[in-house]
């Protein structure tokens, strides 16, 4: 039954998936759309990028077979994946800091990817889930963000950007997207963030933490977090929640990268690796009391023994 | 056994190809049976096949070889196909694999060498350039999962240049001076590059013609979908030929003292 | 879903399980008990599949006693945690193996310390400063990391457990309501509030 | 029960409970090393000649460079091995011992037939779960013998045989090269380029050339008898500065018991 | 997600002049949970005989109980230290046993023996899971992270190390290697087995 | 989804694995991207030259691995769109706009992979040396050195450790170099690929490096002495580009 709606529908993924293998069809993938330019000529952005689809009975089943959606390893065409990243909101504006980790299989294909995508001076995306899909419709956003700006004079709205995000990915759902995001910034309304998936979900709120360490963060940051942090103290807590994740979570690691917005836009705080976290803690930045972070480092000389004084008296 | 070598080792499916009638590879797995190698079983398989094609440059040109077999999965169905075929005046191409896709092939080639002749523009096609079209409408034919079933060596020489180059159902292309199809790829090439390599400029035409025969005589001796007829295209800067059937001359002596498989002696 | 904790702090360890037993999609009972005492100074909290889980717990549980009454002394817990390792995995060589999840805490009376084995049902086993099972690990373990004391009083090391339980609740779509907390010291085993 | 003193005979299939509830709790069991392999063997006028390359294989990685394929079975029978690694290597090693206490219960020079049915069994018995290719050759009282022995039991007889993912490259050399009656040198040397055929066109087959020659009156083990591969200069020296590793604790444990003798005073015994 | 991955880690052991050193990384996991960041893989033998048993960690403590046990009895039986060569056979051939229903172990070998000359001879060994030996005359390794291993160890290996350079050749060599697989790390530690001493020291690895 | 639109057509797979690495490292004022030339499948060697590594332009040079059809094809499309862009702007496009234009090229492609993994080698328009690596569906990042292909975990943590000094503790009142000179990087790839040949099969037979300056690059002199060198420079913009050839084993 389902399959029959699906058929004959115009609204499912399986329908796009023929309206874009028709397009396919008639133009192969030399569209003026695939911004850069084709031959340099090419105008931007008129509509949504097309995109080349195999032509099975069913192209969703092709994809999963053959590129490795994080449920199947063997797969050989790895995609990238990630990850552990969070944003909160307080008083201070919106602090944002991910892990730099991507892993294909278990194998640790970088420890430097810039999960932090810069929209914007005001305006930053983050990165969990298939690598590449949060870089191109990130990027893409940041296209449609300017041409907001130039069509209305004013900057667009965290809540606006994130809402066209979250139409652009939902009208692929289901066609094997994967991409958990957090679209921060600040606009007239104060400090903003808003959680995007490939689902179509779309969250406001106060605190995310999204990917495959978001527990191990969130342990970390629900035990810290009030409204009225300092911007040092939430700056700690950002960077103290990442490397909990990064040392905890297989997946995520190597370094934190922390970003504070406020009002006159986002500014980069730092980079710091995990492992001297670990060892020697973040060194001398405010809200840090300089001490290590990790447990080993920390309880290093401290014993649960208990000899009772006549023992050892005696 | 299986004795096909990426399969090698592994008891063989009954279930799934009761008589190894796929002349062309199976594309190869090695490790464990993931959800990306059950893709790899074919249900659109050819039908009627020609095997492998043997091909090597030598001094004056490039030669190649190929049986007068047409299978009918085992069946030896068709005894006096012809699978080498001249395109043009400076190539010849040599095809495995379903022989109607290769005889589609060949259609769409005369009818490109066709165009070209009737454009008159003092161009004439040669081998590079009909392996770059072919190339691109196998590559095509796989990008819309309607794959020629083939795989395909064009041999030439044009301009003083000699040129050898291999072409398959998925689009992948390479060269070498010396190359092989189907099981010929497994058996004949060893031997091929033993004679070849490093001497494509010193081997005269009786000599790659003695090379050649030897591999045919090979693979006719291990390839079970091959037959003992065989013809030879040779193409120098003189032009094209494509030889006469030849017959393989064969010995099966050594048999008459084998008793058994054992322990038998009488 | 099921989650117990367990953490070592200065002469003690304290052992928490959750008291849910369900079925399916339905609580049957919310005052079940997962902590078993083994000897007068060893814990041990399972979870897993019901049924395995209180046979295994009853099956060690009177073995430890036969020990004891046949030596006239408990195994220590290190000793205790590492039979019960062995039975485990050689549970999981029969042909009905048990599937359970334990942690198993204990005060040595001989050194004065408290050991704490953190025990699944494959057969591993490591000992740990503090431990988890089920789905609150993944919430309490970088919590613990950041929070545990290993020389922390009974009080703090209960107000440590308490954050873990609280973020768990907090953040774990169907978390469990009540936990069993007990601990084990120099004293021997009691039952605390939280 | 693990702790019993003597393990039975054959294989212990205690894990097997537990490692098919493994299985079903979605973690699939890793396949044992099986390995490409060229392994030839061939007759000649004064008996035979095997041959093996040396490359052991896990997937894609190599993971023994020289190892060794041709296996003792007795004096003057041999046995080359392709396919599951450590089946090959135990197979040959129980057929090899049953061989030496056959001859001692007999009294006579095993012959090769009887290798080879001993493993045709086995292998036939275990349906094929043994993993193990092998290419059987000896002289015996009846004369030089050469026999491959498949894994699920089936053998053949012939007087030039291959195996291995390298099979096909080796058996064409032979099928171009091979003649009846060739003498020990042009035997030698159809064998090694047949494993070299293996080892430069099969990717499962590498590095070095084995051959085993045996004649009624000897056998000669010609281990690493070509070494085409040798690994070429490195272009840089890698030892590092010493103190290039951060370390965190150290411990040394003495493996010399320092003893002192001190002379607590007094006469010594009298001995006498 | 294969078995071998379940708990990850990785075992490596080089020869060097006169010497062996095995090393291994810390970490038992929980498929991408960490759980422990001092679980000892590498065990000794007798005093110049170390094994290393990376794979599922139930068996990583089944299979050292065993063999302890089998070791035991063989000195106990043969009034002897039991031989790196010997040993090796005898961990192949246990795991060879279980032929049809294997031990996840992959166990790597590391020990000095005396010749009779009264020279030493660096003895190292590794089998795949069901016991088919390996000897090699320069590394062995095994674990979730063998190929990064293999790689690192191809380009940083030379021969005749002394042990103090050995130990910084196989220390390089261990920590470069997994920090490229996500389930081996959490540490190091490294035994570097010379005639006269064993020397382990525990590495400052990454910790994520 | 209902199978009577293309039924006979479910089980074909349309691709294929050629085996092979590719690696590069971005110097100060030069690039190395290099590849071995054997394409393999399964088990056979198909040739034992097939170039991964193609010169795009005087100082972009891209090396592809995975699937050979589908890298060949995605190397002539790369090329196609910089002939365009160098007809409509009469130059050669910069780097890291080729960097961008092969993620959207490979993103295009989102839903019917190019199995090939991409490594961009070459000078920046500020004159430094750099490397950009991609996933087939383009994800990328600028980084100092990458390998890729069927030997890039074992050759990756090798680099990790020579070029990065991961995990060297400097020695005492010194500090690692930012970037190593051209012979010393020469090296390590040569080295890396004779070592890549010994552990894993699908590697070896011969080995091209090229090597990109940027404009009066001073490293250019440590070349002399570096045999089997070829310049293969088509413009007189000051960028330079050489390709140097090596034999692998070929077992």
């Amino acid at each position: 039954m389902n399959s029959f709606a699906e058929r004959f529908s115009t609204t499912t993924a399986a329908s796009h998936m023929r309206n874009a293998q028709k397009l396919a069809e008639e133009d192969d993938e030399f569209d003026g759309t695939m911004w850069g330019s084709s031959a340099g000529f090419g105008s931007i952005a008129k509509g949504v990028p097309s995109f080349t689809v195999p032509a099975v009975a069913d192209p969703t089943a092709f994809l999963r077979l053959h590129t490795d959606d994080h449920a199947d390893p063997s797969c050989r065409i790895k995609i990238q994946h990630g990850t552990t990243t969070l944003a909160f909101r307080f008083q201070g504006g919106v602090i944002v800091a991910v892990d730099s980790r991507a892993t294909a299989g278990s194998y640790i294909a970088s420890g430097t990817v810039k999960k932090v995508i810069e929209i914007n001076p005001y305006l930053l995306g983050t990165m969990a889930g298939g690598a590449a899909d949060c870089q191109y419709w990130e990027t893409y956003l940041g296209m449609h963000c300017r041409l907001h700006e130039l069509r209305n004079r004013e900057r667009i709205s965290v809540s606006a950007a994130s809402k066209y995000l979250s139409n652009l990915v939902y009208s692929y759902k289901g066609m094997g997207l994967s991409m958990g995001t957090m679209i921060c910034g600040w606009d007239k309304t104060g400090p903003a963030v808003f959680y995007v998936d490939s689902d179509g979900t779309r969250l406001k709120g106060d605190l995310f933490s999204v990917g495959s360490g978001s527990t191990f963060a969130y342990g970390v940051l629900d035990q810290g977090y009030r409204w009225d942090l300092t911007d040092e103290e939430a700056q700690e807590l950002g960077r103290r929640s990442i490397y909990a994740a990064g040392h905890r979570d297989a997946f995520s690691g190597n370094s934190c990268n922390l970003y504070h917005v406020k009002e006159d836009g986002w500014k980069f705080i730092g980079n710091y690796d995990i492992s001297k976290l670990h060892y020697d803690g973040p060194g001398n930045v405010p809200g840090s009391d300089g001490r290590p972070y990790g447990y080993d480092i920390r309880v290093e000389g401290l014993s649960s023994t208990n000899a009772p004084e006549v023992a050892a008296a005696a | 056994m299986d004795h096909f070598p990426t399969n090698w080792g592994r008891p063989r499916n009954d279930a799934y190809d009761a008589y190894g009638t796929y002349p062309i590879a199976q594309r190869p797995y090695n490790g464990p049976k993931d959800a990306f190698a059950q893709g790899i079983q074919h249900t659109q398989q050819p039908i009627v096949t020609g095997t492998s094609v043997l091909a090597l440059k030598y001094k004056d040109g490039v030669m190649l070889a190929a049986d007068n077999l047409a299978s009918y999965g085992s069946l030896a169905r068709f005894k006096d196909i012809q699978r080498l075929q001249a395109i043009g005046a400076h190539t010849v191409i040599g095809a495995g694999g379903d022989m109607s896709d290769f005889q589609y092939i060949q259609a769409m080639l005369d009818e490109l060498i066709i165009d070209e002749f009737t454009a008159q523009d003092g161009h004439t096609l040669g081998p590079a350039e009909i392996h770059e079209y072919l190339a691109q409408v196998m590559y095509a034919r796989r990008s819309k999962m309607n794959p020629l079933w083939n795989a395909i060596l064009v041999g030439g020489v044009k301009d003083g240049k000699r040129f050898l180059s291999f072409v398959d159902l998925l689009g992948t292309t390479y060269s070498a001076s010396t190359l092989a199809t189907g099981y010929g790829a497994h058996i004949a090439l060893p031997l091929l590059r033993t004679a070849v390599e490093g001497k494509e400029d010193i081997l005269n035409e009786e000599e790659a013609h003695k090379i050649l025969e030897q591999s045919m005589k090979v693979l006719y001796y291990r390839d079970a979908r091959s037959i003992d007829k065989y013809q030879v295209a040779t193409i120098t800067a003189e032009g094209v030929s494509i030889s006469e059937t030849r017959h393989l001359e064969t010995s099966w002596s050594f048999a008459e003292g084998i008793r058994g498989y054992g322990a038998q002696t009488q | 879903m099921e989650t117990s904790f367990a953490i070592t702090g200065k002469g003690y360890v304290i052992v928490a399980a959750d008291t849910t037993a369900a079925r399916s999609i339905v609580k049957m009972k919310v005052d079940e008990d997962k902590i078993k005492t083994l000897s007068p100074h060893l814990l041990m909290a399972y979870s897993g599949e019901p049924g395995d889980t209180v046979q295994f717990a009853e099956y060690v549980e009177r073995n430890i006693r036969l020990y004891q009454i046949r030596n006239l002394y408990p195994l220590r817990p290190s000793a205790a945690a590492s039979w019960i390792r062995r039975s485990l995995a050689e549970s999981l060589r029969s042909r009905k193996p048990y599937s359970v999840n334990l942690l198993v805490g204990g005060y040595d009376t001989a050194t004065h310390t408290p050991h704490l084995y953190w025990v699944d049902y494959f057969g591993t086993m490591t000992e740990v400063p503090f431990g988890a099972h089920g789905y609150g690990s993944y919430f309490a373990l970088s919590l613990l990391d950041r929070y545990h004391n290993p020389e922390a009083s009974l009080e703090e090391g209960l107000a440590t457990l308490r954050r873990a339980i609280d973020e768990v609740s907090k953040r774990l779509v169907v978390s469990p309501g009540t936990y069993k907390v007990k601990v084990v010291d120099k004293d021997g085993v009691r039952e605390v509030e939280l | 029960m693990a702790s019993s003193i003597h393990s039975g005979p054959g294989f212990d299939f205690s894990n097997e409970i537990r490692n098919n509830f493994m299985a079903e709790k979605g973690l699939p069991l890793p396949k044992a090393t099986s390995t490409g392999t060229t392994i030839v063997g061939c007759l000649f006028k004064d008996g035979i000649v095997l041959g093996a390359d040396t490359r052991a294989t896990e997937g894609p990685i190599v993971a023994d460079k020289n190892c060794e394929k041709i296996h003792y079975i007795t004096e003057s029978i041999r046995c080359c091995g392709a396919g599951t690694a450590a089946d090959t290597e135990f197979t040959t090693a129980l057929i090899s011992s049953n061989m030496e206490l056959h001859a001692l219960s007999t009294g006579r020079k095993p012959r090769v037939v009887t290798a080879m049915t001993m493993l045709k069994q086995m292998l036939f018995r275990y349906q094929g779960h043994i993993g193990a290719a092998l290419v059987l050759g000896g002289v015996d009282a009846t004369g030089p013998h050469l026999f491959t022995i498949h894994p699920h039991g089936s053998t053949d007889k012939l007087p030039y045989v291959t195996m291995g993912s390298g099979s096909l490259a080796a058996m064409a050399v032979f099928e171009s090269a091979w003649r009846p009656d060739m003498d020990r040198e042009s035997a030698l040397t159809l064998v090694k380029s047949a494993i070299s055929a293996g080892i430069f066109n099969d990717l499962g087959s590498g590095s070095n050339v084995d051959a085993c020659i045996i004649t009624a009156s000897s056998t000669e083990m010609l281990r690493n008898v070509e070494m085409p591969n040798e690994r070429v200069q490195k272009e840089r020296d890698y030892k590092f500065r010493r103190g290039t590793t951060a370390w965190a604790k150290e411990s040394v444990r003495d493996l010399v018991v320092s003893e002192t003798v001190q002379w607590v005073g007094g006469e010594a015994m009298d001995t006498t | 997600m294969s078995i071998m991955e379940y708990n990850g880690g990785s075992v490596v052991a080089m020869v060097g002049k006169d010497c062996v050193a095995i090393a291994s990384d810390l970490r038992l996991g929980n498929q991408a949970l960490g759980i422990s960041s001092n679980f000892q893989k590498i065990f000794p033998v007798t005093d110049r005989i170390y094994l290393g048993l990376p794979g599922l960690a139930t068996d990583v403590t089944t299979l050292r109980e065993r063999f302890r046990f089998r070791v035991n009895m063989y000195t106990i039986k043969e009034e002897r230290e039991i031989e790196p060569e010997t040993f090796a056979h005898l961990v192949s051939s246990t795991l060879y046993e279980h032929r049809f229903g294997p031990y996840f172990i992959e166990p790597v070998i590391a020990g000095i023996s005396k010749t009779p000359s009264g020279g030493v001879k660096p003895f190292i060994a590794a089998t795949d899971l069901i016991g088919c030996l390996n000897f090699a005359k320069d590394f062995v390794v095994a674990g979730t992270a063998s190929s990064k291993l293999f790689g690192v160890a191809e380009g940083l290996w030379e021969p005749d190390l002394e042990p103090e350079d050995l130990f910084e050749t196989i220390s390089q060599t261990l920590l470069n290697a997994v920090d490229r697989d996500a389930y081996s790390g959490w540490g190091g530690i490294v035994h570097v087995i010379t005639k006269d001493k064993v020397v382990t020291r525990t590495l400052k690895g990454r910790m994520d | 989804m209902p199978s009577i639109e293309q039924p006979q057509q479910r089980q074909f797979n349309p691709y294929s694995e050629n085996g092979g690495t590719i690696l590069a490292i971005a110097g100060a004022d030069f690039s190395v991207i290099a590849g071995d030339t054997r394409q393999s499948e399964g088990y056979s060697i198909q040739t034992r030259y097939a170039p991964k590594v193609f010169r795009l332009t005087d100082r972009a040079v891209l090396a592809v691995n995975g699937f050979a059809a589908d890298g060949n094809m995605f190397v002539k499309k790369v090329r196609q769109r910089l002939e365009w862009y160098r007809h409509a702007h009469a130059k050669d496009m910069p780097l890291r706009a080729i960097a961008r234009l092969i993620q959207t090229m490979l993103y295009a492609r989102r839903f019917f992979p190019f199995y090939v993994y991409n490594i961009l080698g070459g000078i920046e328009e500020d004159g430094t040396g750099a490397v950009y690596s991609f996933d087939p569906v383009g994800s990328y990042e600028r980084e100092a050195c990458r390998a890729a292909g069927a030997a890039q975990s074992l050759v990756q943590p090798f680099l990790d450790n020579q070029i990065y000094f991961k995990n060297q503790l400097p020695a005492p009142g010194t500090s690692h170099p930012a970037h190593l000179p051209l012979s010393t990087v020469l090296s390590l790839v040569i080295d890396s690929f004779t070592s890549a040949t010994e552990r894993h099969i699908e590697v070896g037979d011969g080995l091209e490096i090229y090597i990109v300056f940027s404009k009066g690059s001073t490293s250019l002199q440590g070349l002399a002495s570096v045999r089997g060198l070829q310049e293969v420079t088509t413009t007189d913009d000051g960028e330079r580009v050489f390709v140097i050839r090596r034999e692998l084993k070929k077992d």
